[in-house]
């Protein structure tokens, strides 16, 4: 913790994290083109999951920070999860 | 108001000037609405909602006094339609979501953890400003043709996408006030992780900061879905995107569902900050150290977790799947468990103490017990059986104002005599303070107790006329606004009286032993002189077990 | 309460009474110590407290008997509701439209009348739709409601055990004359039903 | 006198950047929440409406939201590269680089806007008759694509305007290498925009 101490990400990780990013996007295009039914959602989710969980860590520094913020990034997801969850047992079931 | 004397704290050394009297750039009320003191926003803050708060009063009266006879009384139903909105929305986005954290969390968080103010002052005023611009844009429509919107302070999908009423500026008013709600939030959370002082470990905070941490993160994590669907609705109505609207293909439960996925929880985000009062009140009023702190922290964590996942227990009539229905009836009835504990711990926390019925102490024994009524009438609302006949009836009129008026209302009011001396450096009349105590209690249950009765024999809400065979019950409630009003004029008559004519008040009067008792009364400008090392747990009353009077 | 007008009555005033006793015992005995509590130890009488810090025993018992009460709760409440939505499949349908500010009743024979008529002691379902907002079919003395929401259907279904006449009202907020969008049902006996029944179809037909 | 004001002002902008850290994770919380009730109803209406969705989503031009996704990617790795630089001192770089980002941004706005008038142009937008004759699954993708792509774009504009002020900042030196923590936050909130857009792009543009 305190400012100046904490660690300086190279140029070099950053590009190659931008890289993975680029590849991931240029998946998901290609995967949306075939028809997997069902899957598709979830792979198409699963990629983009991915994709903002590189930014949150190395872009947005979360993997060099103190554990407290993992924590709350992790609360905060998992609310909107639960908000998530817990509204499709009503949707789930009658339609 | 002002004190002039330099010397009114005890104990202390050094040159002490109260923050009324420290020297400012600005002059006269640029003094108050452009300062980010904590103790100067915290006080704005409460101008502004007491004032906001006598204007709903007042709808609520001119409500109550419409329905003491079936039939048209003094207005016509659009009015009265318009004014339970107007009530609803002032009441609850205005003064009791606001209410406690906004006043008390202001004034009260940094003296209690030790620091000179907020982590982010400058957004502090920036909440203030735009609680003030929400109030502004909310209450407008009652100048505007059209009138003030007709909806309910629910705005439900279809009706507020139809009637002709100005329902916008309602709904940007809420989620302006969503925004200064979060930025409160989002400061108490900063501040109690970066501005305790040294030796105030998590668990020797005061209760009090427990339960605005709490509350903070209800604030951040639930009022944003409430803002995006009141902007829906609004983008649905200029724009007809149909995302809401049924005619388009909207779904009004799904309306309801982002509605309530906030509007639960703010339900803890104003009983949760009130139950904080009450830790604080019980213990000092009892001159012993609280019955199971960690007890009572912890389930203030639990309320906001529990209390985030039972939304869908108002919506149990409008068909839901049955695997929803259970879900949230068995989480509602979960949610009820650390409200127990709570309970039982202040209850407790009565045995063995040194016991004085001071005006804060009353408010809040009475808070317990309104609450506990309340708390009991929602666990019948958590039934599902039961719930489908008493859903939208006067049983919830009567369950919501216990808990909110009985519960957090009493716990403002405690709020404000217990730390009155510290905000103001006055002592107010405290014969005057257990009148008006008496009448508000009395007034009080007068006018929401028969909403139980005449609820569950089937009186639906929100109704501007009704059948004959209620009509006894309605004329008892009206009874009991006549009783409360008299009571609230009365204790705010008295507290400002203290204001002008009120003997100086001590550094602590009641002898707390939490920090905002350590400074003068009023504090200085900058809380502390030197931030406190923190030693002790936070309700050590031994001093008194050992037979020694209050020291600082 | 305490009436057979329907056939939910028991479990909801059933569960209504448990509950309210349970929270009737609870609410004394918290009232009546804290009345102990601040007499006996009053400051006057008792200028020396006693720092007690806590009890975990009493933590675990407050929390877990809570707890069992509670669930016994939701499932009293949670099994009277699972009645309410098992309509029997031979079961009198009709079908209800809300309005602003109005109820139409529509019968298998497609007659429409703007109050409810149905024969005692047989199951009644009633498919409820909305043609403009929310509304919300209530009546107090059978303990149902459902509401009626546009793009929805819902239903409810109930015995009707006595005759009589009974309000219907409209509990979800529904604009102007949301108090008086109100209608009654008529309970009568099987025959009643069917020579009115026999009648209002011949003045359709004329 | 003066000096207990100087002191105390003094005392008030006291200088906690993890505290200016948490505050600015915590309002990114609240813009992850606010765009997460919009995702809740995107789940919902997509349940409800699936087919339709998937109809309406071919009439949505994948070339646009794949150049925007690769555009906010790079303006994302521009932003963090500009906070690198700023840490070593190199305060060139990090103005060229924010520069760029703010370009991206503007870029990405542009694409936005020849999309958007595509639509307008062949008489999709919110109230429009050749909407209201489409299936009502039809006109909800629509009311979501244009209310969540527009509120998102609206914050890609709060970003540039962000960012615009942090360039001054730090051609005027108020940021440098000691004290750069507005750059940092400003660069959080950058990045979640992206994020938002990470899942805006495959929900409304890829999933057929």
């Amino acid at each position: 913790m305190g400012h100046g101490k904490n660690h300086i990400v190279n140029y070099s990780t950053y590009i190659f994290v931008w890289l993975t990013l680029v590849t991931l996007t240029s998946l998901t295009v290609t995967v949306a083109s075939l028809d997997l039914g069902f899957l598709s959602v979830l792979v198409a989710l699963g990629i983009a999951s991915l994709k903002a969980l590189l930014v949150l860590l190395v872009f947005m520094h979360l993997r060099f920070d103190d554990r407290m913020f993992r924590i709350f990034v992790l609360i905060s997801f998992i609310t909107l999860l639960i908000f998530l969850v817990l509204t499709f047992f009503d949707y789930a079931n009658i339609r | 108001m002002m004190l002039t004397d330099i010397k009114s704290g005890n104990g202390h050394n050094g040159e002490y000037i109260d923050f009324y009297n420290a020297p400012t750039k600005r002059k006269g009320i640029f003094k108050w609405i452009f300062s980010t003191d904590h103790k100067r926003i915290g006080i704005l803050y409460l101008v502004s909602l007491l004032t906001f708060f006598s204007v709903a009063v007042i709808f609520g009266f001119l409500m109550r006094l419409e329905l003491i006879a079936p039939g048209k009384t003094i207005m016509d139903p659009q009015t009265y339609n318009q004014i339970f909105t107007l009530h609803g929305v002032i009441m609850i986005f205005l003064f009791i979501i606001p209410g406690i954290p906004a006043v008390f969390g202001n004034f009260l968080l940094p003296l209690m953890i030790g620091a000179r103010d907020v982590a982010f002052p400058r957004l502090n005023l920036l909440s203030w400003w735009l609680f003030i611009l929400g109030g502004f844009v909310a209450v407008i429509s009652l100048f505007l043709p059209g009138g003030p919107a007709d909806t309910g302070w629910t705005f439900y999908i279809p009706y507020s996408v139809r009637t002709n009423t100005n329902v916008i500026p309602a709904l940007m008013g809420a989620f302006i006030l969503g925004f200064s709600s979060i930025l409160t939030g989002l400061n108490f959370i900063t501040t109690i992780h970066r501005m305790r002082a040294p030796g105030m470990s998590w668990f020797k905070m005061p209760l009090f900061v427990w339960s605005l941490y709490a509350t903070g993160w209800i604030q951040i994590l639930a009022t944003p879905i409430v803002g995006i669907t009141l902007l829906l609705v609004a983008i649905e109505r200029w724009f007809g995107v149909g995302i809401f609207d049924p005619a388009l293909g909207g779904d009004p439960i799904l309306y309801q569902h982002l509605f309530w996925i906030y509007s639960h929880p703010a339900v803890y985000i104003m009983i949760l900050p009130a139950m904080g009062v009450i830790s604080e009140v019980i213990p000092v009023f009892s001159r012993r150290t609280i019955f199971g702190y960690k007890f009572i922290a912890f389930s203030s964590i639990a309320i906001a977790f529990f209390g985030s996942l039972v939304w869908a227990h108002h919506m149990f009539t409008v068909g839901m799947s049955g695997t929803a229905m259970w879900i949230f009836s068995l989480l509602t009835f979960l949610v009820a468990i650390p409200s127990a504990i709570k309970v039982f711990n202040w209850v407790s926390t009565l045995y063995k103490g040194s016991i004085e019925l001071e005006p804060p102490m009353l408010f809040a024994l009475a808070f317990i017990f309104n609450f506990t009524i309340g708390g009991f009438t929602g666990l019948m609302q958590g039934a599902l059986s039961l719930n489908i006949h008493i859903h939208d009836t006067y049983f919830i009129v009567g369950h919501f104002h216990y808990v909110m008026f009985g519960g957090t209302g009493f716990g403002i009011f405690a709020a404000i005599h217990h730390w009155f001396p510290k905000m103001f450096g006055k002592m107010y009349n405290k014969r005057n303070a257990k009148i008006s105590f008496a009448l508000i209690l009395g007034g009080f249950q007068l006018l929401y107790f028969p909403m139980f009765i005449m609820g569950y024999l089937g009186m639906p809400r929100r109704y501007y006329d009704y059948l004959p065979e209620f009509h006894i019950w309605h004329l008892l409630s009206t009874i009991g606004s006549w009783i409360l009003i008299p009571g609230l004029i009365l204790m705010f008559v008295n507290l400002i009286m203290a204001l002008k004519k009120g003997q100086r008040a001590e550094a602590n009067p009641w002898g707390g032993v939490t920090l905002e008792w350590t400074i003068p009364s009023p504090p200085s400008f900058e809380n502390f002189e030197k931030i406190p090392v923190v030693e002790k747990e936070p309700y050590d009353f031994t001093h008194y077990e050992l037979g020694e009077e209050v020291k600082n | 309460m305490l009436t057979n007008a329907s056939n939910f009555i028991k479990e909801v005033d059933g569960v209504f009474l448990f509950i309210l006793g349970i929270s009737l015992l609870l609410l004394i005995m918290i009232t009546v110590l804290m009345v102990i509590f601040v007499f006996k130890y009053n400051r006057k009488k008792n200028p020396k407290p006693r720092n007690i810090k806590g009890n975990t025993t009493l933590e675990i018992i407050w929390t877990v008997i809570p707890t069992v009460l509670a669930v016994g709760m939701f499932y009293y409440g949670w099994y009277g509701y699972k009645k309410m939505t098992a309509a029997p499949k031979d079961a009198y349908e009709i079908n209800v439209i809300a309005k602003m500010w109005k109820w139409d009743f529509t019968y298998p024979n497609g007659v429409t009348i703007d109050s409810l008529v149905v024969p005692i002691n047989k199951p009644v379902k009633l498919n409820i739709k909305s043609i403009d907002v929310n509304h919300s079919f209530f009546i107090p003395a059978f303990r149902i409601k459902k509401d009626a929401i546009p793009n929805k259907d819902n239903y409810l279904w109930f015995i009707p055990q006595e005759k009589g006449v009974y309000d219907i009202l409209c509990a979800e907020y529904c604009g102007l004359r949301h108090a008086y969008m109100y209608s009654k049902i008529y309970v009568v006996h099987q025959d009643e039903f069917d020579e009115w029944m026999k009648k209002l179809s011949v003045k359709i037909n004329q | 006198m003066n000096q207990l004001v100087e002191s105390v002002v003094h005392e008030h902008v006291h200088r906690d950047d993890v505290g200016a850290k948490i505050g600015m994770w915590l309002f990114l919380f609240t813009e992850l929440i606010l765009f997460g009730g919009m995702f809740l109803a995107y789940a919902v209406y997509r349940y409800q409406y699936g087919d339709f969705f998937a109809l309406a989503s071919k009439k949505l031009d994948v070339f646009f939201g794949l150049i925007n996704t690769l555009i906010l990617l790079t303006s994302s790795l521009t932003m963090a590269m500009s906070i690198t630089a700023i840490r070593r001192e190199s305060k060139k770089l990090s103005m060229l680089f924010l520069a760029l980002t703010i370009f991206f941004a503007l870029l990405f706005m542009v694409n936005k806007y020849f999309e958007w008038s595509a639509k307008f142009s062949s008489g999709i937008f919110p109230g429009s008759t050749e909407l209201l004759n489409q299936p009502k699954g039809i006109i909800i993708y629509f009311g979501l694509y244009f209310v969540m792509t527009g509120l998102h774009a609206l914050h890609v504009l709060i970003g540039m305007v962000i960012l615009l002020v942090m360039f001054f900042y730090l051609k005027s030196d108020v940021i440098n290498s000691d004290y750069y923590i507005m750059l940092e936050n400003s660069g959080l909130y950058w990045h979640l925009v992206d994020i938002i857009w990470i899942f805006l792009f495959p929900l409304f543009y890829l999933i057929h």
